[in-house]
């Protein structure tokens, strides 16, 4: 129960709670001390260097916090979501479909394509306008356009559906 | 003296403003969107007034309102910061009409520099160089095109009453020029309500060498020596400094001149900058004067010990200067960094959100001029930038370890920041090296990047307060389970 | 070059210490108490040790325990920052036979100037004025009361081994001799481990005007200007500036020529301050020297451009001074103020306790040098010193009216704190006038208090502010009564 | 119920709150806003004037808060509440004890003055050694010492009795 993945910047990091005051990260022990200061608000003692970390969000297996001003958003799992999540992932590959999400709330000012259209990779599809800045939103990947979900001129919100792409 | 000013600008700049107010003692009165009540400038203002709406032409572009609201509350002055009506003409016409001071140049200088193309043609007129390139604006594609193809790719579309980065696009060949045409002057009628646009010769790895000016209104004319912006990302500064450490003595003597004589040569008072591209010759090319303050003018006042926006306001009540040009000396050396909410991972895409913790660096040479305090917002509205981080040092050296040093102290949550791309940055050889062109980000970008947490470190102090944090909340669902056998399905694999 | 710094001290000044280091590439290595684990020193160190215990001889005062770990971490060298060991010359004896550099001046300078009676005893042979007493230690109530009635009443009783305003007693009349002389002898003997005490004649109403010294390895001495800090409450200096304002040119090379043969007649190196009396005709005596940096450093490094710290970490490394007099101007005016725990309205009493809401000032020639973070707690052991705010200006105008500024912007909560004091002193008339002597809060207290929260708006909010928490809570408690039934008797009257 | 009593420096101010967004200070009607930004940090805005206040505690008539940096220890009753306290006040004026309670933790290292013993205003009764300052406890006024609850050597907390002086 106290064995995690912990997944930063695509590598893995294995960690086993051994103690109150030790942890073991990779199969290293490691002696550490946590102390609440407030609410979100930690101080992380690793051997002799002390962190300061404020808790931004955790839900069941993201964790998004600040260690010393750097941002950090990790993956966390136990063995067995881990392993359950590597089979979801390998059902994911057969799927071809893209979503693209709005990257930050803003507006819809101009739609370049419509539904059908073959797009190359790096291709503009829309122009999401934000903070007086327009931002071509491209496609990740070649293939054709299945369906477009935003109008010209509407606000979107942040992670808000764009569009989709298909393999072709 | 001015009892009252009207600050007609928002965030950093308009904090900045109202501090210099508080430290002569004159009211300040702030406006403020409804987006931005909990910005920092509403709440450190003596008066803050509310302009309904969010867009910038609802409110921090909004003459009639602000005009209206100025005479009201019987501000004596009204500070347009850098951005919005700052560098506007008509405006400035209409709060000279109301018998109101602007702090700032007069609309008729404004209006010889603020069009791009007129201010070229003065410029040459003068002698002082000029970029290759149109002094009109371009009425149509098809004319553009043909004098793209005449000076030859890759060119710069620039909107004539654009500034600060804004409205400006770079054209590789003629297959982007029709969007690129079309969307320049879209967002320049957006930002400065004209959507004339005009065409320079792309200058390739120039470096952005700035000299700060300042008139009376009595005709005399300082210059506070330059400064060096050429590190950019997106057509924008994000590290300045002060002064050049490219420029020598001699060369100094030159662009110091001709910025001196560009100002004169518009009948310029109050402070204003002179934008120059400069080669690797050492040549330089008048790229547009700033009629106003400009975002990065701390790094000047570090290295002077003048307050610039103080000595605006002192210019404006019709004051002398405050200073000869030869009690003017360069001490030290600063360097500025402009931390924004963006992601340099991706595009430098602008990130938005709620400050939910927010420590800022401190001790020996450093300065902070933030535009938020925790609890701000961060809104798609306006430009993302959160503060600049200033700091001084005897040398660039002494400066540049100031500033690294304080941008490892700063904590920002809630969005999205530059800092570890800043820090990449001051760690960079080219950089570090004072060699640097307008294209050092873009060059250097994979190396930059990839620099980004190196701390082996701090990543396994990440990893194991993650660990901790979840293993803490699952004890706690554990307890919850025991007692209420609420076999909740999200903890399926556990 | 050194690797590594230990730093044997706590709150601020290991912070300022540990800036340094980063600055320099240094490691640097904190000690902290039980206590003090949440303080920031320990959260900004590259490493930071634990010393188990609260008192200051369980942990910053434990020479034994710091040795040992200097020697077990590898530590090139200690700070001591000021306080606790930083003019203990036993133990800069042990660290010097160690082999580790002590980052400050000799034991055997330590020890001519630390015992006050010898240092007077020096000073006078080197023909720089003392203040007229005893220079050996007074050994008993019948020989001290003996002295005291040949030089006439009032006099000050010192610690022999004493500084920084600990360890000292004004005695009016003879009837409170016996009491004081206890008294003292106890305090001198907690703080200092030795509880010789000598005899000064009091000068009334001098100003407190101290002059910054440094030396190198080599023989070599600069002088960084004076300061005054005559503003002091129980003896302890809580604003301080520089330059002085009642210091002319021909004072200024007479008390610097005096503080720099002072240095040199104990073979002084690295920084040090020789304190000094001012009576109204601007002579002077020597009151002491301390063998280590000061609290009010930073306002000589403002009006210098020199970082002190590092200059002490040069030094110390066997470095030549790294500027020479001839290159040293005075570049405009620094206050620093003294941010306590404490009630100035309480007899300037501590207050302890956990730091819940922590905003610091920022801006323009604003600096911050703290010791705490949100969070961290103000405890019983230490002194109650939260933070130094320091303004630099062009002139003392400026940066006293940045002061003021930024005052304003300080937000502490979870102790009282001497700020509204602060303020207080700062629009003080006499103070303003720069005519102020030691006693001045003593003299102006009355007129320094009751000019407190005179700001009718602030109050009027606050006011506002309460009946609405009051209401809120109010229909809290009365929706839970609702639900509930429960007739709690604390509600009994509403 | 909207009607209260708030005691500042010894001044009192009578506050009706009239609505979401008007309150009656001593009759004047003042609009106002309230914003809570975060867990106890709030916006107030009074006309034109935004106050940043953090609430440090409230209880039952006491609520201890900054504004702007200022802070602020008042007192607030409803009419009701006054009222009554006000009839208390005139039962303590007949009790003629005064309790001396320690000003601040620390240890007590001294004590002067014994029960029974006379005092004079001003007198020194026992010294509270805190942060390594001694800080001698005076008698507030003169009378006689009726008891003396703390021991030497022996250490005391913020607010906890010391000794009290009843008159003669």
């Amino acid at each position: 129960m106290n064995n995690y993945i912990v997944t930063l910047d695509e590598q893995k990091h294995n960690i086993t709670i051994a103690g109150e005051n030790e942890i073991r990260l990779n199969d290293n022990p490691i002696e550490y001390e946590l102390i609440n200061l407030s609410h979100k608000n930690y101080l992380l003692r690793i051997n002799n260097k002390f962190y300061d970390v404020y808790l931004e969000n955790i839900d069941k297996e993201k964790i998004t916090f600040l260690v010393n001003g750097t941002s950090y958003d990790v993956l966390i799992r136990t063995f067995l979501q881990e392993k359950a999540s590597q089979l979801i992932q390998v059902q994911k590959m057969h799927d071809h479909l893209t979503e693209i999400k709005a990257p930050m709330p803003g507006m819809i000012i101009k739609i370049n394509k419509q539904a059908g259209d073959k797009v190359e990779h790096g291709e503009s599809v829309m122009i999401l306008e934000a903070m007086k800045m327009e931002n071509e939103v491209r496609a990740p990947k070649e293939g054709i356009i299945e369906k477009i979900v935003v109008n010209q001129n509407s606000p979107v919100d942040k992670g808000g559906l764009l569009f989709t792409i298909k393999n072709h | 003296m001015f009892k009252k000013i009207l600050i007609a600008n928002r965030a950093e700049i308009a904090v900045r403003i109202i501090r210099a107010c508080k430290e002569l003692g004159i009211t300040s009165a702030a406006v403020y969107s409804t987006a931005d009540k909990k910005t920092l400038h509403t709440r450190l203002a003596d008066e803050a007034y509310h302009l309904e709406g969010n867009t910038s032409s609802e409110t921090y572009l909004n003459k009639d309102k602000i005009l209206a609201l100025a005479k009201e509350i019987k501000a004596d002055a009204i500070h347009p910061g850098y951005g919005f009506f700052s560098e506007n003409a008509d405006f400035i016409e209409a709060v000279e009409k109301a018998g109101i001071a602007f702090i700032g140049p007069s609309s008729k200088s404004v209006k010889m520099m603020g069009s791009k193309t007129a201010a070229r043609e003065l410029m040459k007129k003068h002698n002082v160089p000029i970029v290759p390139g149109t002094t009109e604006s371009v009425k149509s594609i098809q004319e553009g095109k043909k004098i793209a193809r005449e000076i030859g790719y890759p060119i710069l579309l620039k909107a004539a009453a654009g500034g600060g980065g804004k409205g400006m696009r770079k054209i590789e060949s003629e297959k982007d020029f029709d969007s690129a045409f079309e969307s320049t002057k879209r967002e320049a009628l957006k930002s400065f309500a004209n959507d004339d646009v005009y065409i320079e010769k792309f200058i390739d790895e120039p470096k952005h060498i700035e000299v700060q000016v300042f008139g009376d209104k009595r005709g005399n004319y300082v210059h506070f020596f330059e400064r060096d912006c050429s590190v950019q990302r997106r057509h924008q500064k994000i590290i300045e400094e002060a002064p050049a450490s490219v420029v020598d003595e001699e060369t100094r003597q030159r662009i110091t001149t001709a910025a001196i004589n560009a100002a004169k040569a518009c009948d310029y008072f109050n402070a204003g900058t002179i934008e120059l591209l400069m080669d690797k010759n050492k040549d330089f090319y008048f790229l547009e004067m700033n009629t106003r303050l400009q975002v990065e003018h701390p790094v000047t006042e570090l290295i002077t010990g003048i307050d610039l926006v103080k000595e605006q306001i002192s210019v404006a009540e019709g004051n002398k200067l405050s200073i000869k040009q030869d009690d003017l000396k360069i001490n030290g050396h600063a360097v500025e960094c402009r931390i924004y909410a963006e992601d340099p991972y991706n595009n430098f895409l602008p990130s938005t959100g709620k400050i939910t913790k927010y420590v800022i660096p401190a001790g020996a040479g450093v300065r902070v001029d933030t535009g938020i305090a925790c609890d701000s917002e961060i809104s798609m509205y306006y430009d993302p930038m959160i503060a600049k981080l200033i700091c001084w040092g005897a040398d660039r050296t002494e400066a540049i370890n100031r500033l690294t040093r304080a941008l490892h102290e700063y904590q920002i949550a809630g969005v999205t920041t530059n800092i570890q791309f800043l820090l990449s940055v001051l760690e960079n050889p080219i950089y570090l090296s004072g060699k640097f062109d307008i294209r050092f980000i873009e060059k250097e970008f994979e190396q930059l990047i990839t620099n980004h947490r190196n701390l082996e470190e701090l990543n396994n102090a990440a990893v194991i307060f993650a660990a901790l944090m979840k293993n803490s909340a699952s004890l706690k669902q554990q307890e919850t389970k025991a007692i209420t056998k609420n076999n909740w399905p999200g903890l399926l694999y556990e």
